[in-house]
């Protein structure tokens, strides 16, 4: 497992945040799938359950300045971004009070102010934007970074490659983070790439590369903030193979019949969620008690997530042309 | 330009008086002479005398200029213009 | 539920007289749908609603007077959509309705198909064998099974005579095998549907008041094209004329007591010029103003114009004095609006009343809008037009309110000058007399020039004479530089 | 096709000057990079070569490679990242040699340029230009020549350009750039050799207008970008034949100007469109069909389309030529809109 102990900067309140961060990610996607079934949700819907801790553990090594671009399946990148669960819920209730205005859903959440730049659907279509936001940064001189999610589905995309070389070519400021979770949907990874070690392979780019427990959020923080680093010193891009696994179907349901029952109770027992508290109740940094506050902490302020998207109002028919070209006298930033 | 077929008096006389019903439906000629004034008998405005020579001239295939409404004042005078300018018009046809 | 009122269908109307319903109850009827002719002491005018539904009562019959607006008849909303797709079939078997008139007008073409099976069906072949139309349209007729075959409401009839569909020859796919409006729509027609013609042609053509189905196409495949539906513009005014008694006589017969409407309409035109002439004398205080003009320039100008244009392309001088005395009515505004409550306003067009005389007797002023707007092309054709159906008595109502100038011309009646009376609101009446030769003297020689006396009649509570001399002037400038016309 | 029918070639002013549509793009090009430190030349063989035509010959030396930035063959990659700088504030211009290329950068142009605005409830506007060659007639075959930018016409959230005229080239960048949402320019092949007077007193094109380029009275020849020298040929061919044909270049494909359109027709009767896309599924398609709903009371023939062939665009000469819209056809059409039928001889080719 990790060797991440001895990190200076691992104090018990940092770690507990981390867990809380997790949890809320967690709960808040339980949340989502009794909503999914009373279908106050809609349209594909793709849980986190079981990754929290690459979202949570890479979003440590992020500062506020730095862009995020994710994937259709980002609800725990966007709530480790901090955009607001209420804006999330309403915006998967197709509410005015969404994140985008009821425009994207599920799949397409954004939030220009923290710099989380989506809620990309279409497999491995952030990873240009990423370069280009990171070669906007270059070019200006600005120091930050830009951190892309994607998975391992992506890496056989070509706009994977095209962008993996344009990233090193120009030495852009991206860090790359492939969340290899073994199935592209439903395809094993063993069944889609030729050769499965992903982190060797972007290597081949000539960017730094290795590949990190992904259930492990300790491990995770860690191995975001040497790679980030690396990313901000101006040694070009860096790529992270997050090793992970998602304990629920590809979308909202599916049969699961392309995964063996007994793979996914081996991985659960690697939950990085109960593993963290596992541990910081071993290390009597966590009590039950405390735990239980946490929990009604957190399941209150999903409550009033919830409860706020069922009264927000819906968004205007009479707003359906509404962002699809900028309003005349507006400029971008 | 249609066709334009040499008119007999009695034709032409036909054609006018034909054409001024359209014009006006309950004309009576039995109040007019050959050589009244039809327009004012008839009480045929600048409109309808326009659309006198309309009638004329498409029905008969003669062409009216601006110049020839003079000639066209009395049902004889319009009767010996119209099989005149038809005679001409048809003899120089090939 | 919306009640469908006399419309006022002009400042000086007070009452009208429905001549004809054609729509009957239980008709669906769209926003903008010919309803009923009324007969206003100036002319018989189709009138529409503003509604869109079903007729539900009819609280006034045909053949009555009543003021401007008298709920003439209830319009139930909602139902026409309805109606069309062939909702109601059911309930329209003709053996369960005693009164076929009360049946919607307008059933779908297919309604017949879904009534319910073992209902007696009338089919195509057994009552819609041909058969004359009901002889009148009085409100109860007895229903035989023959004439409820044919089962044609008032406005099904009406548009069948528009179209030139002769109903007897229809199959009504109606309940009971009536005919449908539906069924005359898409009945070839004579006028309409068999003329292959451009959607232009055919706007125009409708403009004009021009028949397509005499206009000779020269387009693809015979196709009537805007340039043969000018040419024949012309002709369709005399044309409008031969038809009409015809038309005059299927809808005497189909639609009022043939006995007394003519001279019916004579008196009550006469009864209301008497009022309306009377008044203007009674309330204006008029004042008169004449000139002659030389239009040796204008005469000139037209008969360069005409020369080499066909006879359906010439101007007359009345479009140019009309256009002359629309321009001056822009430069002298006080001259150009109505008089109301003690107050002149002016008004923001110039919408010119054009006296026209009628061969039976009497005057109406039928309203060219915004003519200072129109060159003396489209102000001649917008004449021609209105003069014609002024005279066969089709006036749309908007053409017979809103004047804020009225001119005559008794020129054509071959007098010189002509003082008119002006038509209430209105502050001023333009006359022209017949164009004549006149010695002239110009430059200190002395000449044969044609000249028109222009006068002017207008009313002293809104303007002084100097005002009016101000538009005299301007008309006689006007009339000089005809190129700038 | 020649240089010798440009709507510009008008007697020069005195100060008007000598140029061609690559040049006045050139120069466009030039005003941006100095006029806005935001703005950046990316593409394939944009700075070393100068362009694949040669548009950016010269500003690598004036600019640098980092404003003048040579992209790796990846489409995908670079119009994606020109998107992505365009959200952190650059003004990208993005250059894709050819529209059949710009396919590989499909993904990004409609998933992202034209759909993030909304996608993001308006938070994220994508101010991006991204030129291409597009067109035939250069014997370039079929993965060099088609006309697909009908194709991006489609596309809400995109505005699309075809500069036709010295005029166009030169001043349509600058309103492009200032546009907030993606503006794709498509620069038809034919043209960057046309010379002509670049007047000197015009100024930005309003790109919500199409331009009269030449009025008439008895047919609306609608067009745009490469065809449009073809139309201006036909319309004085009709003028020979006693036929006035007012010529329109929509400039802007998307949105279409339908005011312009419209009143143009509104005053002929009859309109050709000229498109040098398939006809199928066509922006002529899209023009007639609006032409048929909102003017169909205005027309007096049916409306003509000349489009290309329904075909990929062969290689031979004689081949290619057939395939595209001529003179000739857009003459005959026109003349079957007013009912004349065409002269026994026409022009060749």
């Amino acid at each position: 497992m990790s060797t991440t102990r001895t990190r200076p900067n691992r104090q018990a309140a940092h770690r507990l945040a981390l867990l809380e961060s997790m949890l809320r990610v967690r709960r808040f996607e339980e949340r989502c799938v009794e909503l999914y079934s009373a279908a106050r949700i809609r349209g594909f819907m793709h849980l986190y359950i079981g990754e929290e801790a690459v979202a949570v553990g890479v979003n440590e090594a992020l500062t506020d300045d730095d862009a995020v671009v994710s994937t259709y399946r980002e609800h725990g990148h966007a709530l480790a971004r901090g955009v607001p669960a209420e804006a999330i819920m309403a915006e998967m209730f197709g509410k005015a009070t969404g994140c985008s205005h009821g425009r994207g859903g599920s799949m397409h959440l954004f939030d220009a102010e923290r710099r989380f730049y989506g809620g990309n659907a279409i497999v491995a279509g952030g990873l240009p934007l990423a370069a280009g936001l990171a070669l906007a940064d270059r070019m200006t001189g600005r120091a930050r970074i830009t951190c892309c999610f994607f998975g391992d589905g992506a890496f056989a995309e070509g706009e994977f490659h095209e962008t993996a070389n344009l990233a090193a070519l120009w030495q852009l400021p991206v860090l790359l983070v492939c969340e290899n979770n073994l199935y592209a949907m439903g395809t094993a990874l063993v069944r889609h790439q030729a050769q499965t070690d992903l982190a060797l392979r972007a290597a081949g780019y000539g960017m730094a590369s290795w590949a990190v427990d992904g259930m492990d959020v300790l491990a995770v923080e860690d191995a975001a903030r040497r790679a980030a680093e690396g990313v901000r010193a101006g040694n070009g891009p860096h790529f992270l193979e997050m090793r992970t696994y998602r304990f629920r179907a590809h979308s909202m349901y599916d049969s699961d019949r392309y995964r063996d029952k007994a793979e996914i109770e081996r991985w659960k027992e690697r939950d990085p969620v109960e593993g963290l508290a596992r541990r910081l109740r071993e290390a009597k940094e966590l009590s039950d008690k405390a735990r239980g506050a946490l929990e009604d902490r957190l399941a209150a302020e999903i409550d009033r997530a919830v409860a706020a998207a069922e009264s927000a109002p819906e968004e205007p028919v009479e707003d359906l042309l509404k962002y699809v070209t900028s309003p005349v006298e507006a400029s971008p930033p | 330009m249609s066709t334009v077929k040499p008119l007999t008096d009695a034709e032409a006389t036909a054609v006018i008086k034909e054409s001024i019903t359209r014009i006006v439906p309950d004309a009576d000629f039995s109040l007019v002479r050959p050589d009244d004034r039809f327009r004012d008998v008839l009480e045929l405005d600048s409109l309808d005398f326009l659309s006198l020579v309309e009638l004329l001239s498409e029905r008969t295939g003669v062409r009216i200029d601006e110049e020839d409404y003079p000639e066209l004042t009395t049902l004889a005078d319009a009767t010996r213009f119209l099989v005149g300018r038809s005679m001409g018009a048809a003899g120089s046809a090939p | 539920m919306a009640e469908f009122t006399m419309p006022s269908l002009g400042a000086d109307m007070d009452e009208g007289l429905l001549q004809e319903w054609l729509v009957a109850p239980g008709d669906q009827v769209r926003k903008g749908d010919v309803v009923a002719v009324v007969e206003t002491d100036k002319a018989a005018i189709e009138v529409e609603c503003f509604e869109s539904g079903t007729v539900g009562r009819l609280l006034v019959p045909a053949g009555t007077r009543v003021p401007v607006g008298t709920p003439l008849a209830l319009i139930e909303a909602g139902a026409a959509a309805g109606a069309r797709a062939g909702s109601r079939a059911p309930a329209a078997a003709p053996h369960e309705r005693p009164e076929p008139r009360r049946e919607p007008a307008r059933e779908a073409p297919r309604a017949r198909e879904r009534e319910p099976a073992g209902r007696p069906v009338r089919t195509a072949a057994g009552p819609a064998q041909p058969q004359p139309p009901p002889p009148t349209p009085s409100p109860t007729p007895t229903p035989t099974e023959a004439t409820a075959a044919l089962g044609a409401g008032p406005l099904v009839r009406h548009l069948a005579e528009l179209r030139g569909v002769d109903l007897t020859t229809l199959h009504g796919t109606g309940a009971g095998g009536r005919v449908t409006r539906a069924d005359v729509e898409h009945a070839p027609s004579p006028h309409v549907s068999r003329v292959r013609s451009t959607p232009y042609a055919r706007r125009l053509a409708h403009d004009l008041d021009v028949d397509l189905t005499e206009v000779r196409g020269t387009g693809d495949g015979g196709a009537v094209r805007a340039a043969d539906v000018r040419a024949h513009a012309g002709k369709a005014a005399g044309e409008g004329e031969r038809e009409r008694p015809r038309n005059g006589a299927r809808r005497t017969a189909a639609a009022v007591p043939a006995a007394d409407r003519p001279e019916q309409r004579t008196d009550a035109m006469r009864r209301a010029i008497a009022e309306l002439m009377s008044r203007s004398k009674r309330e204006i205080p008029h004042y008169y103003l004449s000139t002659t003009i030389d239009l040796t320039a204008a005469v000139d100008w037209l008969r360069r114009v005409n020369r080499g244009r066909p006879p359906a392309g010439r101007l007359v001088p009345a479009a140019l004095l009309l256009r002359a005395a629309a321009l001056a009515a822009r430069e002298v505004p006080s001259l150009n609006g109505h008089w109301r409550d003690d107050g002149f306003a002016a008004a923001s067009e110039v919408n010119l009343g054009i006296a026209v005389s009628l061969r039976q007797g009497g005057l109406l002023a039928p309203v060219i809008h915004d003519a200072d707007t129109l060159p003396p092309d489209a102000l001649m054709n917008r004449l021609k037009d209105l003069v014609e159906r002024t005279r066969r008595g089709r006036l749309r109502g908007s053409e017979t309110s809103g004047a804020t100038l009225t001119v005559t011309s008794l020129g054509d009646q071959g007098v010189e000058s002509v003082y008119g009376v002006i038509h209430p609101p209105q502050v001023a009446l333009v006359g022209f007399g017949a164009v004549v030769e006149r010695p002239w003297a110009a430059g200190g020689m002395l000449g044969v020039r044609p000249v028109v006396t222009a006068t002017l009649a207008a009313d002293h509570r809104a303007t002084d004479g100097a005002v009016g001399a101000r538009y005299l002037t301007a008309v006689d400038r006007l009339l000089r530089r005809p190129e700038e016309l | 096709m020649t240089a010798t029918h440009t709507p510009d070639a008008t007697p020069a002013a005195a100060s008007d000057r000598k140029t061609t549509y690559r040049e006045a793009m050139r120069e466009a090009l030039r005003e941006a990079l100095r006029a806005d430190d935001r703005v950046f030349l990316m593409g394939e063989d944009v700075g070393r070569y100068g362009g694949c035509f040669g548009v950016s010959l010269g500003l690598l030396e004036e600019f640098g490679p980092d404003r003048i930035r040579d992209a790796p063959l990846s489409e995908s990659a670079f119009v994606g990242a020109g998107i992505g700088a365009a959200l952190a504030g650059m003004r990208p211009v993005v250059e894709i040699m050819t529209v059949n290329f710009s396919l590989l950068a499909l993904d990004q142009i409609l998933n992202n340029a034209a759909t993030l605005l909304h996608m993001s409830g308006g938070q994220l506007p994508v101010p991006i230009v991204i030129r291409m060659t597009t067109g035939a007639g250069r014997q370039l075959a079929a993965q060099h020549s088609h006309s697909l930018e009908g194709w991006y016409a489609h596309i809400p959230g995109l505005r699309v350009l075809a500069p036709a005229t010295l005029t166009d080239a030169r001043h349509m960048l600058a309103p492009a750039l200032a546009d907030p949402d993606p503006v794709l320019i498509f620069e038809h092949g034919s043209l960057y050799n046309v010379s002509g007077d670049l007047p000197a007193d015009a100024g930005p094109v309003d790109l919500d207008h199409a331009a009269v380029r030449r009025p008439g009275t008895d047919v609306s020849l609608i067009t745009y970008g490469g065809s449009l020298p073809k139309a201006l040929a036909a319309a004085d061919d009709l003028a020979n034949g006693g036929i006035s044909a007012e010529v329109v270049d929509l400039r802007t494909l998307r949105p279409l100007d339908d005011a312009t359109i419209g009143d143009s027709v509104a005053r002929t009767h009859r309109a050709v469109v000229v498109d040098e896309g398939w006809r199928t599924g066509s922006l002529a398609a899209e023009i007639s069909a609006r032409l048929a709903e909102q003017h169909f009371y205005d027309l007096d023939a049916p409306v003509e389309r000349v489009c290309s062939a329904e075909v990929p665009v062969p290689y031979a000469r004689r081949l290619e030529e057939a395939a595209l819209p001529q003179t000739d056809g857009i003459v005959a059409a026109a003349r079957r809109t007013v009912g004349e039928p065409a002269p026994a001889t026409g022009r060749p080719g």
